[in-house]
């Protein structure tokens, strides 16, 4: 199913859509692809399948040290697009977003690393370090290979570039809900700015809303879902639980199964909430 | 909406390459900086505190003992002079007297060799901002001295533990504090590098050294020297020096980076000799990657080369030639600490000896009528430690 | 043979009162003094060493925030951009130069906060001199950094363990090292004090701080200033500053000396309190002694005014209160370093900030129109650890 | 006796004269007060009786710990004083000539000094750091007072100043025999310039000649004397043994006789190889 068929179904189904963000390869290969399934079967909507990143300057400490495990056991982008390949192959059906600092596809050549990820069952690609104009030669690109290239705004984003960034937007748009990385917590008054964005957004353009960074329990995701966003995204706080147990990540399974279903649930209930 | 990433552009290089939420602080800060910056209220304060509080002019200075010794005419131009030690000041007091008219409470910025951290809280504490610095807590061990001074001065003091704690991690972290606070809060870039515009606004602040160089020169010699070498990672120094020579095909500019221990992948900060155009910290520039574009660490001995990428402004200058890269080893370096204190009873930064150890080392390539301008960028007092130790033992 | 006599007197203060064996050395030094200095080739590589290799002029700083602080215009008259970081460099370039053209083929001296030190390698350097540095064990501890700067640079080091291990020891041992080889070598006295032409040499070579206050300040203010503020134990950063002012009646001339712990004879170093008019190291001065004549040590936490004499023309200028001695105690002094890192982002040397700390407590003394330059003699480099301690603990 | 009884005696006993100098105090009075003697016993014709001072620029090592000794005991030169007195009490003819740094007599009163000395039973005063140039206001003092105000000349005294210290020269000359400090030892060549000096000296004046700085054995002593100088001195030879044994200097006390009476002997040989 492809981004566009999933947001149809749970509008259909009135729910909001749950992204679960997971850095590929940490701190294995195996342990990622069992977790990707695990996501996928409690709740998850959407897969974000992080390629790990020497200098993920957009995470939090939680991704960091993700993206360090990662790469320290020897995880390339390759391998990455290699575990897309072997999800698909092993059934899994979940939509697939690719995100990646911009020297990975950079290094590869942007539109051989599109093509990759699109062979291997992607079906978008989100980079934190690329801004809608530095996005602007490869929006072309990838809606002719057909993926998405998903766009960012944030509570800094101006009403001018928003107009912009909207007119080129597809798939989605990443909403960023704070000021900050990943992983951060909300705090009272931040939470409003997402809340106006998300208005703001809606006001101007049907594109789906993904509401990221900081998303942990439950409560947040109800609360944007029933602002009007259509869904969001949950990465480092699955990261938090398995990271205590690095040894043997696999006993974790079952709390991070756990925590996604709670998610999903605020999800939905924050559709029913909608005013 | 292209406006911005067409100036931020040197050839292919340059860009801002951020998160969503930094976009609107570099517009910003672009509009402001080409707004401020002409006025004559900020250049009359600019360049009073410049000449009054920094020493410039700094002077270039013939040193006599070390021409004799390579058997042309070698000039030091004398950024070690400048307040705080090293030609990062011109830079630091530009941005935070522009971080003051743009209504902003504090400064953030990264340092390495300790030296722009310094002149960044010298900076703050004139234009009345807090500064809080970033550094990598490896090297704030290399330059304990320097971290002491800013601490001193009251400035807070952020270790980064990530990564290999150095600047490189230190960049990456200031960049995600930036993004928590962009709207109070400047940051103050160090070196010619990072999204637009700072490249640009850091080479405009810097500019002065080669307009000093070039007015001194032809005082001093009636005519305009045959090569000018400067050191450098980021490229702020060796911009400042070169850009008023650009247009002069008979003056040949060396850009020279630290070669570490040897030209191999783990011990070098080579990047021209080692990395290739890519993508970090919010510039498309030179870098030092692996072949899946991993960043690779740098690794010298000098703390202000220290870095994996080469600013997008001088790397496009190598690459169409006009600007030619070379490197020096440590060893060469230390070497050249030697040699500069004995002849002339200077002792340079680590950073600044390797363009004075590629000077030594390749005198071959100077003709005994050639003038040559070493752009001295720092003292070593922030070294002696290290230096030391390298030929006395601990 | 009176000649020599008369010219060296301030008042009763001054003379040469050496063993016989250094008559001749000082015979032979003034009349080559008199003779080398005002020839054009002098004048001309002095003041090109002045200005290329020692960045002079420094600037005259108007510190906005600390006059904000204080209610009245300061200006910092910037001496620790000079190279080497303090005022010594002038007199040490001067004699070192005098030292060549007489023929001698090595500099001796003594060094207290190793800033004359450093800049007498750094001038024997230029000059392609020898040099041999005597530093009471006590200081070398306290100013390790700049011990082994002088180290790298070629210097050889005399640890003086005779007395207490500080300057008064160092300066007899070189006045007796003196006498074993003074026909090929030249004892470089690092302030104005010594034996006549000691402290005349001395201060011509520092009269330039004055020479530019005065040009410096007339452009920026039109006037001259009501107030001249400068530490100093044997006088010559201060001599430097205040002899183009000497006969302007309305500019007052404070003398700032190191007050120590508090004002009981083991604790302080202030000579114009504690002290009395005697002979020391060849020179009648005021100095500190006991009833019978002994001298006593002086103490202070800045080893540069760890002297227990003041020169001959600082010990005249204050008898006929032509200037005011004052002082600071050392807990003021570590005050008013950190007041001036807060306020303009400088780290003054512990000896400069006598004279900041004077300035601050005293500020009743002038009035809101008054301008009042404050001899800024040294960073605060060599004194960062001794500092830092101080704040931080160790 | 006062000089030049002494001076006259010696000629006439065809014997080059011994002048012995001490630091009064090191390390305890009673102890120069019976070295003085045994000296005086055993060879010396003249005391050099040296009142300590704390920064003592023309002394070697030696004298400098001395002088430190001396002063940590709670010498001072009034005590110094009293000690001329006591050893002209008890009975000690030998002329004695006070030596000290001109910031001693400058504190009490260069006057008041030279009466205190001359009272108390001294001969003359030697200032080190009192070159003819600043000594000129105190000559004409002390030879009204009858003190002899000895002055220095030296290797690098020129043609020109030597005449001039001639000229004012009183009691005896102090040839210092090498650059240096006190306590050095002879090095070849040094000696030599010593010898020209001597001859210079004498073609110009009948003044005696002491040579000091530097002796401390028989044969420096017989070189000198046989030179043509009138005498030599010999001072931290002495303070070498003692300084040996600071717990009980007394047990070096036939050391140092033995040794004054050999300078003695090189004294009254050398007068006796003049050619
Ligand atoms: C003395 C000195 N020179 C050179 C550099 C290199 O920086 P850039 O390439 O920006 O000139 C540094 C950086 O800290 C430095 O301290
Ligand atoms: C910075 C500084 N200021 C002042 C002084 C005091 O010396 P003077 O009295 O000769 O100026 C010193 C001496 O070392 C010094 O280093």
């Amino acid at each position: 199913m492809d981004l566009e068929g999933k947001f149809r179904e749970l509008m259909e189904r009135k729910e909001g859509a749950h992204m679960a963000h997971v850095y590929y390869g940490d701190p294995r290969e195996e342990f990622s692809l069992r977790l990707i399934r695990i996501l996928a079967e409690s709740g998850a909507d959407i897969i974000e399948l992080g390629i790990p990143f020497s200098d993920p300057i957009a995470d939090g400490p939680t991704f960091q040290a993700a993206c360090e495990r990662a790469l320290k056991g020897g995880i390339t982008p390759t391998k990455c697009i290699d575990g897309i390949r072997r999800l698909r192959e092993e059934g899994l059906e979940t939509p697939i977003v690719v995100t990646t600092y911009f020297n990975i596809p950079y290094a590869m050549g942007f539109e051989k690393f599109l093509e990759e990820i699109k062979n291997a069952g992607a079906h978008g690609i989100l980079v934190p370090d690329l801004p809608a104009e530095e996005a602007k030669p490869f929006l072309k690109l990838a809606r002719r290979m057909g993926l998405h290239l998903i766009l960012h705004v944030a509570p800094t984003t101006s009403q001018e570039r928003l107009k912009g960034i909207l007119a080129e937007a597809s798939g989605f748009v990443y909403l960023i809900s704070i000021e900050g990385v990943t992983g951060a917590r909300f705090k009272g008054r931040k939470e409003c700015s997402a809340m106006e964005l998300i208005k703001a957004v809606k006001a101007q353009s049907p594109i789906p809303i993904m509401v990221g960074f900081g998303i942990s329990v439950r409560e947040h995701a109800e609360a944007m879902v029933s602002a009007g966003a259509d869904g969001v995204v949950v990465g480092s706080a699955y990261a938090r639980i398995y990271q205590k147990s690095l040894d043997n990540p696999y006993r974790k399974i079952d709390e991070i199964a756990r925590l996604a279903r709670e998610i999903k649930l605020g999800c939905i209930e924050g559709y029913r909430n909608r005013c | 909406m292209v406006r911005l990433t067409e100036k931020g552009r040197f050839g292919k290089y340059g860009g801002a390459y951020v998160s969503e939420i930094l976009m609107q602080a570099l517009l910003e800060l672009e509009e402001s900086f080409e707004r401020i910056y002409p006025k004559n209220e900020f250049q009359e304060e600019f360049h009073r505190l410049l000449r009054d509080y920094g020493g410039r002019p700094t002077p270039l200075y013939h040193a006599r003992n070390l021409s004799r010794l390579l058997g042309f005419k070698v000039y030091l131009k004398r950024e070690d002079l400048l307040c705080g030690g090293s030609h990062k000041l011109n830079n630091a007091l530009g941005q935070a007297l522009l971080a003051k008219k743009m209504g902003k409470k504090r400064l953030i910025t990264e340092t390495a060799a300790g030296q722009h951290g310094l002149a960044t809280v010298m900076a703050g504490n004139l234009c009345g901002l807090e500064t809080e610095i970033f550094m990598g807590i490896k090297d704030m061990e290399r330059q304990a001295q320097n971290v002491k001074k800013m601490i001193l001065l009251g400035a807070k003091i952020k270790p980064v533990k990530t990564g290999a704690g150095v600047l490189k991690d230190a960049v990456s972290e200031t960049l995600r504090e930036w993004a928590e606070c962009s709207r109070t809060t400047y940051y103050l870039m160090g070196s010619t590098v990072g999204p637009h515009p700072f490249p640009t606004i850091v080479a405009t602040f810097q500019r002065v050294i080669g307009e000093e160089i070039r007015q001194q020169i032809l005082e001093k010699e009636g005519r305009l020297p045959n090569a000018i070498v400067a050191c450098g990672s980021g490229g702020s120094n060796a911009l400042g020096a070169f850009k008023s020579f650009l247009e002069e095909p008979t003056v040949r500019l060396y850009f020279v980076e630290g070669g570490g221990e040897s030209l191999t992948a783990e011990n070098s900060a080579a990047a021209f000799r080692l990395g290739r155009p890519g993508v970090l910290h919010g510039s498309l520039m030179q870098i030092m990657q692996d072949e899946f574009g991993q960043i690779r660490p740098s690794k010298t001995r000098a703390a202000g080369l220290n870095y994996p990428g080469r600013g997008p402004e001088i790397s496009y200058l190598c690459e169409i030639g006009r600007v030619k890269p070379c490197y020096a080893f440590d060893h060469e370096v230390f070497e050249a600490v030697r040699t500069m204190g004995r002849a002339e009873g200077l002792i340079p930064a680590l950073e600044t000896a390797h363009a004075i150890a590629y000077v030594l080392k390749n005198r071959g390539e100077f003709r005994p009528d050639d003038i040559v301008v070493i752009n001295y960028s720092g003292g070593g007092d922030k070294d002696i430690e290290t230096i030391l130790r390298h030929f006395y033992g601990s």
